[in-house]
């Protein structure tokens, strides 16, 4: 490997060293745990600041518009004001709700998708949780976040939310099936299910240009199933506005709406990441087969710069897809993903099984 | 072997009309030279409204502090929602003799409907449209207006 | 397309004390209240006259009477006609629903039900269209609104 | 008069699922509630409540003349106000038996395609939106903005332009119309196609509209269906080509006619009267004659003792206007037959039995504009 310039795991490694030096061992853990923690919370609240920010810019420029332009210079503070706006709002109690779980049902949505966050690699080298089952691992958690909308929808008692609920139910059940499948590709490919290891397989050329058109046809479903499974898009029937004023979050205000929000972007980050890394080689960099020079030049460019070139990247796609395309009925989108993605993506793993089985990809 | 071949050829229509339409926001979102949308407040030095607009009614004035209007009252009764009130007084003209002059003409801007009625029927063209559009206060009593400006009189040439 | 004389012949066949004045704008009809719903039918199924569509039903109020104005259009032959029916009880007019001949005449009729007061016999929902239930009824001559009032 | 309430005829069951739209709900295009029972995502049925906001423009016209009535005519609806205004004009015009000059005409009928167009735009824009194709509302909006910048120059207002009165125009069109006329045509040519291509060509949007409500021809009649919603049934009901007014009997377009009676059929109707009404617009806009604004007309208008009735193409449908008069300057009784209130019945036989999304589809494509329905 000739990516040694941006390794993270030489800062990570003198930290965690450092931090031994000084103490016990389990309190070293506990304060690492803790400096983890805070860091998380900041990236993931800056985050949210700024997807919600790009996506106003991204659709403004799409309408021909200029988006936010008031606060700040372009209007980069306008996401803060909103959410100090949020801040202060009232959280308006509902009579007749089931108040314990109207009130646990953003943090179950928010848990959610910072729980599958942990195990993103940002870098080499930079990353919480390195699982050997890391792909698997994220998919289960962040469909946890259905849970938590449920639980909005159901305990709001308002029609709309149980709508709303109900169909987002429905939805990010099926398109989970097509979302593993996708990602199942990928994983016959490099063989192994460590995110990690999915990258180092990745180091001579990414998957989606190593695995044929099978790997690209897998791509397109992940990439379709995960908008779907993140209520976006022409899927964001859980929330379909011309239908049901806002789905399953019509109940709700103030800071507890935007945990939602948050979360709904932040999940569109989570997926992003995800299909780069699988697909698009994470954090590395741009190579092929055995050009070394061409190599050496790419490899200059941080690991963290590719991540997230290839992380926001794929953000944008989903952006455009929503500012695009109408949205889907609810017959139309489960008959999206039974007849058409499921088939696909079970068709495109046997081929898949069969070119590695003949050892006839690169 | 007929209906797999219309699976894949709805597929690939499919696929191609979506690609059509991101091609349209596509070719948008890289051209930011389309910006159609005006930027108000900061344009307010170049923003120059129709010499048509029907911003509110105003009545001119010369420089002589001197309007047309004789209170003759055709505005009033034209005006479909009695947006429009003339209170007139008798002042003893140059022969001694009484003659009906304005006190006050008083618009109601949160009454009108900018049907153009008064402009129009107007027999001595008193009153006109101004393009002023920034109407927004936060007291409802401050769009009653008093067309009139203090101290003004007749036009002469317009007393006949 | 046919003409006031040969609409008229017609109409005299299903309904004869129907009365024409003269000088109006469209050919008019006159019929007592009773005959409205069987006349309507009999526009409508007649194949000479075919009155499918049903531009408008309403109401005026000439104080010492109500009248309920109907204009019919033909989509096929595109001729037309008005139909009135003079209620001389203002009290409590009362008329049979043509709802059963055009679906749209439900919604006029409870428009006119809602502004003038005027009851549809056999109507499947009279209820109020627009207005409260104790408003009163507005396009009436001797409605006075003490509130909003829009006398000059 | 008896004032015992009438009960409501639908009896509803325990397990229905009632849910109201409106009238404050994104999708309903201003202030009408529909009351929908639900079985799951699927629609039982629907009650229109209307009456949010009524004003009583029938009432108020009883005590303004005929010069005044025109700006309530605006306010009704509010998308073909010009249109509106002409109606109440010709019916004038007709009891007076004024000839208007030519001139008048020829401005009215483009002035009066504009409208439509314009009207077209904001409905293929709130249609959009009410699929959830957000993007396709601002398109339409910009394009419209080109219309209302042509309607500001001229009359000073862009939206409820009282521009007629009884005998001809308030005053001339701005010496710029023609131009700015004939440039628009050109800039909307080019920008059209960019609405088939993000609308109606997609996959999912031919899937959403495809076979949703469909209305026969028979149930147009019955309910009184026209404009474009009706032609989507193919019910051939447009008063320009029944009853040709203003100059509409100078120029060559056509109905457009659908046979599917669909959502879509409704929508291409739509599309494609934009497309005749550009043509109709290019027919006259180079031959508007010299002439005077408006007819002599006497500053009190009295019409004679009678009854009048006139009917036009609206952008929604036929908008009758029935005028009793007693003489007075002042009419004795104001009807407008408004294309909206027919067509919003035919709701409930449309919806039912399809899902909430279809309802939403529906109801775009009936475009409603509720002011129109309330009066």
């Amino acid at each position: 490997m000739s990516s040694k310039i941006y390794d993270f795991s030489t800062l990570t490694g003198s930290i965690d060293a450092a931090l031994n030096s000084w103490m016990s061992p389990g309190l070293a853990v506990l304060s690492e745990m803790v400096i983890i923690g805070l860091l998380f919370l900041t990236f993931y609240a800056l985050l949210g600041l700024f997807l919600v920010y790009l996506e106003r810019k991204v659709c403004a420029v799409i309408q021909n518009r200029v988006g936010p332009n008031r606060v700040g210079k372009w209007g980069l503070l306008q996401t803060i004001a909103d959410l100090i706006k949020l801040l202060m709002k009232e959280l308006i109690p509902i009579r007749k709700a089931d108040h314990l779980l109207f009130l646990i049902a953003p943090f179950i949505v928010i848990i959610a998708s910072f729980m599958a966050m942990g195990a993103v690699p940002f870098a080499k080298g930079l990353h919480v949780l390195d699982f050997n089952i890391g792909v698997f691992y994220v998919m289960a958690v962040s469909s946890l976040g259905v849970v938590g909308i449920l639980i909005a929808g159901w305990s709001s008692n308002s029609k709309y939310s149980l709508i709303g609920a109900m169909r987002s139910g429905a939805q990010i059940v099926s398109y989970e099936l097509s979302v593993g499948l996708s990602l199942m590709a990928i994983v016959v490919f490099s063989g192994t299910m460590s995110l990690s290891g999915i990258i180092e397989s990745q180091a001579d050329g990414w998957w989606i240009f190593k695995g044929h058109i099978p790997a690209f046809v897998a791509f397109i479903v992940f990439l379709i199933a995960s908008t779907a499974e993140i209520n976006r898009g022409p899927f964001d029937l859980a929330e379909a506005e011309s239908e049901l004023t806002a789905g399953f979050h019509t109940e709700y205000s103030g800071i507890k709406f935007a945990f939602f929000f948050l979360a709904e972007y932040i999940n569109m980050f989570i997926v992003a990441a995800l299909g780069a890394t699988v697909f698009l080689g994470g954090w590395m960099p741009f190579h092929i087969g055995n050009w070394e020079g061409f190599n050496q030049v790419m490899d200059y460019i941080p690991s963290i710069v590719w991540f997230f070139a290839k992380t926001f990247f794929i953000i944008y796609v989903i952006m455009w897809f929503k500012w695009t395309f109408p949205r889907l009925r609810i017959d139309q989108l489960l008959t999206l993903e039974w007849k058409f993605l499921l088939p696909i993506s079970m068709v495109n793993i046997l081929l898949i099984a069969f070119l590695v089985m003949m050892h006839w990809h690169f | 072997m007929n209906s797999i071949s219309k699976y894949f050829s709805d597929l690939f229509r499919g696929i191609s009309s979506l690609w059509a339409g991101m091609r349209v926001t596509g070719k948008y979102f890289i051209s930011p030279g389309q910006i159609v949308t005006q930027q108000y407040p900061e344009n307010r030095a170049t923003l120059k409204m129709e010499p048509r607009f029907k911003g509110e009614i105003i009545m001119p004035h010369d420089e002589n502090n001197q309007h047309a209007c004789t209170g003759c009252g055709i505005c009033e009764i034209n005006c479909p929602n009695g947006s429009i009130e003339i209170i007139t007084d008798r002042v003893p003209n140059v022969d001694g003799k009484p003659e009906r002059v304005i006190d006050k003409h008083i618009f109601h801007l949160s009454m009108c409907t900018f049907c153009g009625l008064c402009v129009k029927t107007c027999p001595s063209d008193a009153l006109a449209f101004g393009q002023e559009f920034e109407h927004a206060v936060f007291d409802r009593h401050k769009l009653t207006k008093v067309l009139n400006q203090p101290g003004s009189s007749l036009k002469k040439e317009a007393k006949k | 397309m046919l003409n006031k004389q040969e609409l008229s012949e017609i109409i005299l066949k299903m309904v004869p004390e129907a009365t024409f004045p003269e000088g109006t704008q469209l050919t008019e009809v006159i019929v007592p209240a009773e005959n409205i719903l069987a006349l309507a039918e009999g526009l409508k199924n007649n194949k000479e006259t075919a009155f499918d569509y049903m531009i408008s039903l309403t109401a005026v109020d000439f104080t010492t009477n109500m009248t309920v104005v109907y204009h019919l259009d033909s989509t096929q032959f595109r001729h037309m006609i008005v139909l009135k029916v003079v209620l001389n009880d203002r009290e409590n007019p009362l008329v049979d629903s043509v709802s059963s001949v055009w679906a749209t005449a439900e919604f006029h009729e409870r428009e006119v039900f809602d502004l003038f007061g005027i009851r549809f016999n056999n109507h499947p929902n009279l209820k109020r269209l627009f207005l409260e239930d104790d408003y009163g009824f507005p396009l009436r001559k001797d409605f006075r609104d003490e509130i909003n009032i829009i006398e000059r | 008069m008896s004032e015992e309430i009438i009960k409501d005829v639908i009896v509803r069951e325990s397990e229905d699922y009632i849910i109201n739209m409106g009238p404050q709900h994104p999708s309903t295009h201003g202030v009408l509630r529909f009351e929908v029972c639900l079985k799951g995502e699927t629609v039982k049925y629907l009650i229109p409540h209307i009456g949010y906001i009524h004003r009583g423009i029938e009432k108020m016209c009883e005590a303004d003349t005929y010069q005044q009535i025109i700006h309530l005519t605006d306010r009704m609806d509010y998308l073909s106000a010009h249109i509106n205004n002409e109606a109440v004009c010709m019916v004038v015009e007709e009891a007076m038996q004024v000839e208007v000059p030519e001139r008048v005409k020829y401005i009215r009928t483009i002035l009066d395609e504009l409208n439509r167009i314009a009207s077209h735009q904001l409905w293929w824009c709130a249609f959009g939106m009410d699929l959830g194709a957000l993007t396709a509302f601002f398109y339409g909006l910009r394009d419209r903005e080109h219309i209302l910048d042509i309607f500001e120059e001229s009359f000073g207002s862009r939206l409820l332009h009282s521009f007629n009165t009884p005998g001809g125009l308030m005053h001339d069109v701005h010496p710029n119309f023609q131009k700015r006329t004939k440039e628009f045509i050109t800039y909307f040519r080019k920008k059209l196609p960019e609405y088939d291509q993000l609308l109606t060509g997609n996959i999912i949007f031919q899937e959403r509209v495809k076979g949703v409500g469909y209305m026969s021809r028979e149930k147009a009649i019955a309910y009184g269906v026209t404009g474009p919603s009706g032609r989507g049934s193919n019910l051939a009901c447009d008063i320009r080509k029944i009853a040709p007014y203003g100059a509409y009997d100078k120029v060559q377009f056509d109905e457009i006619l659908m046979t599917e009676g669909d959502t879509f059929a409704r929508y291409q109707v739509r599309m494609g009267e934009m497309l005749e009404s550009m043509k109709i617009i290019e027919q006259l806009v180079d031959n508007i004659p010299e002439g005077d604004f408006t007819a002599k007309m006497k500053p009190i208008i009295k019409l004679p003792a009678g009854e009048y009735f006139k009917r036009v193409e609206t952008a929604r449908g036929e908008l009758a206007v029935y005028v009793v008069s007693d003489g007075n300057k002042t009419p004795y009784r104001m009807k407008f037959r408004s294309p909206n209130f027919s067509n919003l019945f035919v709701m409930n036989e449309l919806a039912a039995g399809g899902k909430i999304a279809d309802l939403v589809a529906i109801s775009g494509s009936l475009d409603l504009v509720i002011p129109d329905i309330d009066r």
